[in-house]
């Protein structure tokens, strides 16, 4: 039996690095330390039944067929493509990622990852404002206010709570829970609210009228606020304000109901602004919670190598980005792309039925461990190595800390660094030959 | 009787757990459903583990009950996944985003079950 | 005067990259060099003359050159950008980046406007006798700087950002707004014939007038009296407050 | 592997002396060799200045240069330097390159070998985010690398400091650059880091840090002796308090004076002072803003235990980043710009300011005044390391425009006449007529980061030396620097020939091969005795348990990210 300590969870943005792993007979028996969402990932790598074999799409059902079958057919579409949409690689490495974005170079195709439907808006914020933010760490030590704005870190970040903010204990919060107000802003009350000292229940899509209000009391602007704001009376939203200006160390999370909500990248932007306004009275930061385990890598690796974090379009071989434009749902919508490759995500679970029609319709390559919703509409399924479990690399955890996943056991899967590269030598290969 | 609601969806751990065996009844169990204030699920005249059309310009789906106080009234709230997915806003705004938060819809009690993972993505190739 | 008129020959779905589509780059050119001119049809090239039926009258400068292109361009992309002078009418629909960083000359659009059109502008005018979309006259990602000079009409309604990190120029809408237009601005003026909401966050400088129902008012603007706008009596706010903007927006 | 002979070099190598004499080179497996086989490839220099591969001493080139990018998207369009900036589309050897002041990683690597560059130091590795820095190395092609650890605010420092600990601060050290990978000790606002963390700054070198009870100067003084403990082949790197501050020189001058109590262990400087244009401002007020380069330049000039380099203005956007946090939230608010902060768990932190440097603005006109003044004023180059503290003070794309105003008093005094006459009146660079000449620019770009980072093997061209080798296109003796600028300015911007490692990796100012660099960092383990490491190995230990969010077995930088490293060993054996 192995016993493999320290290992970092492959689910969600904490990226908890605690965790203890048992292995017996290259099957995991036991591990420790995560929650439900980590757990069920790391161990449904030896219980849920994967994809066993490369596919292709034969009148109309997906049959098996070789790995280098496989590999042949899906750099055929990709270079006699025009507009290819590749997308996803969030649940992967950061090595994958930098291969991803070489063949979408090469092959003059658009590259997105999940942020599209995550944290894009939050990235947009940050062209806007920048990012006045910390690592987790100083939350933990410092922070003697939480607000966890939209987000609902129960449900979607369960360890987060524990490890980093609600209940950390650090230097200057020995006491933990009681060294911190925790305050909720949400449109409903969440699991995560019931535990907030402070609760205020914004009107949907009204996020960008209350911070704007918020700041206009920090800066002593309280007349122009009238009786109530986005659903809030006035006097609530005074006490808010002044919590975080009362506050030593403050840090606002914030997830999904802020940038898929109404004013979209505008409530980053203004919470961005608040900052800028607050830091002038009391130390104040701002941590996205980024979803996909590694789609903080994505941005990152796609920002080093092409000057852009996403949504980064090679179809007239310069690098151009344009969310809204060159998302991969405004491209989908449009159905102007006419082959996609889709890895380490589901689009077909979690795009708009539009965008999802248009990926139905293209030839579309696939490269998971699992059967899901992609699945269905795939040309092309590759099967795939588990990253974090069956193969390392690098992941960045939602602050832009990074992390080395490890390898737990092994596999027959290739990885997906491994499959691209395969791919980027076929194509280069169908190319020269033309 | 038709309830004019405003539709958000977003993440569930149970939802999450799920997201890498999609195949499974338990991820159809996690996603399926509507949560509703239990007025306006009373008001609708159902009652939970009932089906529920809900339905907007953009498409409809059909999907379980579930009661849930923490909703504001006119609040409906779908877990991420494809069923949310059929009815969410396609739009991007210019800024990318969908518009998986805040989709004016209508909810009635329906007869039809929700379709399976399987079905439901067929629906998308014809 | 030169005068050419382009005819897409069939509606594309795959958008076509149209910048060179501009009187500065067709002054001059005969019928056959027009044809020759190179487009971007997704990661290949194409020639004008596959895309569009070519018909050329005359050989004249940049201003006396008037381009008039027919069908539904609602994939064809950055017609007119960076142009200095000329004209050029659409009818039918145009997709994105219509007349985008222009600095001269004048577009029709005789049809509905996509995404981003007049961004960047810095002179000469644009009139959309349709709808737009999102970000009209607004700047591109990260930049501070939008419509800085010019004019834009829009006669009928445009849909969010209008007119983002605008810092000079002017935009008329006659129909309705959608969210948050004037955002930063930062010297324009834009008028709004119809509704919108949450106007003007960030003003510095410049003028917002919204003629119909500004359906919410964020909490950033001081009341300062009336102002007369066109004839009309308007109640006038400053602000925004909290960039200790000076921005004028004028509300029913 | 193969040979190589440049003929007809005209070499310029103050290391070995050589002023601009006419030579061969001789390479063999990537070094400098005395002579090759007849069957070598030649290159024919004609004439040509020849000079060993530069080496940029202070740059930011990975790691928070990353959220420079997120900030600016459109900086990937700015094309103010043509073939050195914008969007590029990718060739047979090329990706694709963006950007300006923040260009992607490939660009960083093609455009600074067009400069004729080989190899780059890392201002700032900030340790927890160190794997991000080594990422960002690997994907830049070409040059070598090493990353200057950040130290100035890290709670074990400050702790041993206090505590009187010298020996576990060492260890501790060495420690961090064990985990980070990194080459050597920089010092970042000493004190000004940890402050932050509540929203507050120290303004002395006498402000006592709150909860931890040090003060700047202790930390420093602590922070130089380890750094000599441990022999590191670089001193401390010092980016002193109040940055950016009229009437900062003051500071400046008492951090150099603090260091010349420091007994160095090697052949080197006991000090560097980074970026020291924005370290050497007079003036009690923005008002009264001037110039204090002759109070900092009196000083040097009569000291021998220090190197500097200038952080010289460019006009035109730049892109402030540095891990002085408080600093960039003053510049943000100063400037109304966005404001990106990064503060890390007992470290260090970071923030990134876009800035614009306007010649009609009083203040930009004078510093960009200063950072001349410090190249000219001082009078031993082996003093003065070139730098825009790119991209702090301006792109490293400029550093041509820079060469010609440094070597040309004409080019200066146009530019001061279209400068305001408030700014001329705060400035003294227009009695300065001192021109430099090739040896001496040489001596700033390749020969001193040679000498205060110990690497014998670069920034010259030496027997034995690696062959990394800019050939520019100017014959030393038939042009006049001083008065034709656009030719020298073009020549500096393209290489005739770039040869990295003995690899020609540009060709008439085109990259025509891509291998990857190398990434040095220094391992002094050796000099640490064993009890002393267990000691505080139990100390690191035990903050990692309660106060660090990542555990210790994942906090140190894995093999797998040097897939090229060179590691330094400072025990002498």
């Amino acid at each position: 039996m192995k016993v493999i300590t320290d290992v970092v969870c492959p689910f969600c943005g904490s990226l908890c690095d605690d965790l203890t792993v048992k292995v017996e007979d290259n099957v995991i028996t036991d591990i420790q330390r995560a929650c439900i969402l980590g757990h069920n990932k790391i161990a449904g790598v030896c219980l849920h039944e994967r994809i066993e074999s490369p596919m292709i799409r034969k009148d109309g059902e997906l049959v098996e067929v070789t790995y280098e079958e496989a590999i042949e057919k899906a750099a055929d579409i990709l270079a006699n493509s025009k507009r290819t949409l590749s997308y996803g690689w969030a649940s992967t490495s950061c090595e994958a990622v930098s291969k991803a974005i070489q063949l979408a170079e090469e092959t003059g195709s658009l590259i997105d990852s999940t942020a599209n439907v995550c944290h894009g808006p939050t990235v947009l914020a940050v062209h806007e404002k920048g990012s006045p933010a910390a690592s987790l760490g100083q939350v933990k030590n410092r922070a003697d206010l939480v607000v966890f704005w939209g987000c609902n870190p129960v449900h979607a970040h369960p360890r987060h709570m524990s490890r980093y903010s609600t209940y950390a204990r650090g230097f200057f919060t020995k006491k933990g829970r009681k060294a911190r107000n925790i305050a909720v802003v949400d449109v409903r009350e969440t699991d995560t609210s019931k535990l907030a000292d402070k609760y205020v229940q914004v009107d949907p899509g009204c996020d960008y009228m209350l911070l704007n209000a918020i700041r206009s009391v920090i800066n002593e602007n309280e007349d122009v606020i009238p009786a109530q704001v986005a659903g809030i009376p006035k006097e609530e939203i005074i006490e808010l304000a002044t919590m975080l200006k009362e506050a030593r160390f403050s840090c606002i999370f914030y997830g999904m109901g802020t940038t898929q909500s109404r004013s979209k990248y505008k409530n980053g932007d203004a919470v961005s602004s608040l900052l800028y306004d607050l830091n002038q009275y009391s130390k104040s930061v701002m941590i996205p919670m980024r979803g996909h385990y590694n789609v903080t890598g994505f941005g990152q690796v796609a920002n080093w190598e092409t000057g852009y974090p996403n949504a980064i379009d090679f179809n007239r071989r310069l690098a151009y980005y344009n969310p809204g434009e060159t998302g991969a749902s405004d491209v989908l919508l449009r159905g102007e792309v006419d082959s996609a490759i889709i890895a380490a995500a589901d689009p077909g679970a979690h795009f708009a039925q539009e965008a999802v029609r248009c990926l139905a319709k293209v030839p579309m390559i696939q490269i998971d461990p699992y059967h899901n919703a992609t699945t269905e509409l795939a040309d092309v399924v590759i099967p795939a190595a588990v990253v974090g479990v069956e193969t390392e690399g690098t992941a960045y955890r939602m602050d832009s800390i990074p992390l080395r996943m490890k390898k737990l056991i092994d596999t027959t899967f290739k990885s997906d660094e491994e499959i691209v590269t395969d791919l980027i030598e076929k194509v280069r290969e169908i190319k020269g030959g033309a | 009787m038709k309830l004019e609601a405003n539709l958000i969806t977003g993440r569930t751990a149970y939802q999450g757990s799920y997201l890498e065996y999609k195949t499974s009844p338990r991820y159809f169990e996690e996603c399926a459903y509507c949560e509703l204030n239990p007025e306006d699920l009373s008001q609708l005249g159902v009652s939970e583990g009932e089906c529920l059309k809900v339905s907007n310009e953009h498409g409809e789906v059909i999907v379980r009950a579930k009661m849930n106080s923490g909703n504001p009234r006119g609040l409906a709230f779908i877990p991420m996944g494809p069923w949310a997915n059929a009815i969410v806003d396609p739009d991007t705004r210019g800024c990318g985003m969908p518009g998986f938060k805040g989709v004016p819809s209508q909810i009635e009690k329906s007869d039809k079950e929700p379709l399976d993972l399987k079905s439901l993505m067929r629906t998308y190739c014809q | 005067m030169q005068t050419v008129t382009l005819t897409l020959r069939e509606k594309n779905r795959i958008p076509i990259e149209a910048d060179t589509i501009s009187p500065d780059n067709f002054a001059g050119l005969s019928e056959r060099d027009i044809e020759q001119i190179p487009l971007c049809l997704g990661n290949t090239q194409v020639f004008l003359g596959d895309i569009f039926e070519v018909v050329a009258d005359g050989s004249d400068s940049a201003e006396n050159v008037r381009i008039e292109i027919n069908g539904d361009l609602s994939r064809i992309k950055r017609i007119g950008q960076r142009m200095s002078a000329g004209e050029i009418v659409i009818n039918g629909n145009v997709d994105m980046h219509c007349g985008c960083s222009m600095t001269g000359g004048k577009i029709t659009i005789n049809g509905h406007a996509d995404n981003w059109v007049g961004c960047e502008m810095k002179g000469g005018e644009i009139t959309v006798n349709g709808n737009a979309k999102y970000y009209v006259g607004s700047g591109y990602r990260g930049e501070s700087n939008g419509m800085s000079g010019g004019r834009i009409v829009v006669n009928g309604d445009v849909l969010d950002y209008l007119g983002e990190h605008m810092c000079g120029g002017e935009i008329v809408v006659t129909g309705n707004a959608g969210l948050l237009p004037g955002l930063s601005n930062n010297g324009g003026t834009i008028v709004i014939g119809g509704n919108t909401t949450m106007a003007a966050g960030e003003m510095k400088k410049g003028m917002i007038v919204i003629k119909g129902n500004l359906e919410e008012m964020l909490p950033i603007y001081r009341e300062d009296g009336t102002e007369e706008f066109e004839g009309q009596t308007y109640r006038k706010f400053t602000g925004d407050v909290n960039v200790k903007g000076k921005g004028t927006l004028l509300v029913k | 592997m193969s040979e190589l002979i440049i003929k007809n070099a005209a070499v310029c190598d103050p290391i070995n002396g050589i002023n601009c004499e006419k030579m061969d080179l001789a390479v063999k497996d990537g070094k400098i060799v005395e002579n090759v086989s007849s069957g070598a490839d030649v290159i024919d220099a004609g004439g040509r200045l020849t000079m060993a591969g530069a080496i940029d001493g202070h740059t930011h080139c990975a790691g928070k240069i990353n959220l420079g990018r997120l900030m600016s998207p459109h900086d990937m369009r700015m094309n103010p330097v043509p073939g050195l900036s914008g969007l590029q589309e990718p060739t047979p050897y090329t990706r694709a390159q963006s950007g300006y002041n923040t260009p992607n990683t490939f660009a960083l690597g093609y455009r600074y070998s067009k400069l004729g560059y080989t190899t780059l130091s890392e201002a700032a590795i900030s340790m927890l985010s160190a794997r991000h820095t080594h990422e960002e190395f690997e994907s830049i092609p070409i040059l070598d690398k090493w990353g200057l650890t950040l130290f100035g605010n890290n709670w074990h420092v400050m702790n041993y400091v206090r505590d009187e600990q010298p020996e576990k601060l060492a260890a501790y050290i060495a420690w961090g650059l064990k985990a980070s990978r990194g080459f050597g000790v920089k010092v970042v606002n000493p004190g000004g880091g940890e402050a932050w963390g509540w929203g507050k700054n120290v303004t002395s070198l006498d402000d006592v840090v709150a909860d931890f009870d040090v003060t700047p100067r202790q930390i420093l003084m602590g922070l130089a002796e380890a750094n000599e403990a441990l022999r590191l082949p670089h001193s401390i790197h010092v980016h002193c308090n109040n940055l950016g501050k009229p009437g900062n020189y003051e500071t400046t001058l008492e951090t150099m004076k603090l260091m010349e109590g420091v007994k160095t262990t090697r052949d080197r400087q006991a000090l560097h002072l980074a970026h020291l244009q924005f370290h050497s401002y007079g003036g009690n007020s923005w008002r009264e803003f001037e110039s204090a380069t002759p109070q900092i330049t009196d000083y040097i000039n009569g000291a021998d235990h220090l190197t500097f380099d200038m952080g010289q203005v460019i006009f035109g956007p730049a892109m402030t980043m540095t891990a002085d946090g408080p600093l960039e939230y003053s510049n943000a608010r100063m400037l109304h710009a966005k404001w990106s902060n990064k503060d890390v768990e007992l470290e260090d932190g970071a923030g990134v300011v876009p800035i614009e440097y306007s010649p009609k603005s009083f203040v930009n006109a004078v510093q960009w005044a200063i950072g001349l003044e410090l190249a000219l004023m001082v009078e031993d180059p082996w003093k003065v390391m070139f730098t825009t503290d790119s991209p702090n003070g301006g792109s490293f794309v400029n550093y041509p425009e820079a060469f010609a105003l440094l070597m040309s008093a004409k080019k200066r005094q146009q530019i001061i006449e279209s400068l305001p006459n408030l700014a001329v009146d705060r400035m003294v660079l227009p009695g300065i007529d001192r021109e430099l000449d090739f040896y001496e620019l040489a001596v700033m770009t390749r020969g001193i980061q040679s000498k205060m980072f110990s690497m014998n093997n670069i920034g010259h061209l030496g027997v034995g030396a690696d062959a990394d080798i800019a050939v520019y296109d100017i014959i030393p003796d038939q042009i006049d620097p001083g008065t034709e600028h656009e030719k020298l300015k073009k020549a500096f911007s393209a290489t005739s020939c770039t040869i990295k490692s003995g690899n020609v990796v540009v060709r008439d100012g085109e990259i025509v091969a891509t291998p990857a660099g190398r990434t040095y960092w220094v391992n002094a383990s050796g000099c640490v005795s064993n009890d002393v490491n267990e000691a505080a190995m139990k100390d690191i230990k035990n903050n990692f348990r309660r106060y660090y969010t990542v555990g210790i077995a994942n906090y140190m930088v894995e093999d797998e990210y040097l897939p090229h490293p060179v590691e330094i060993t400072t025990e002498v054996n």
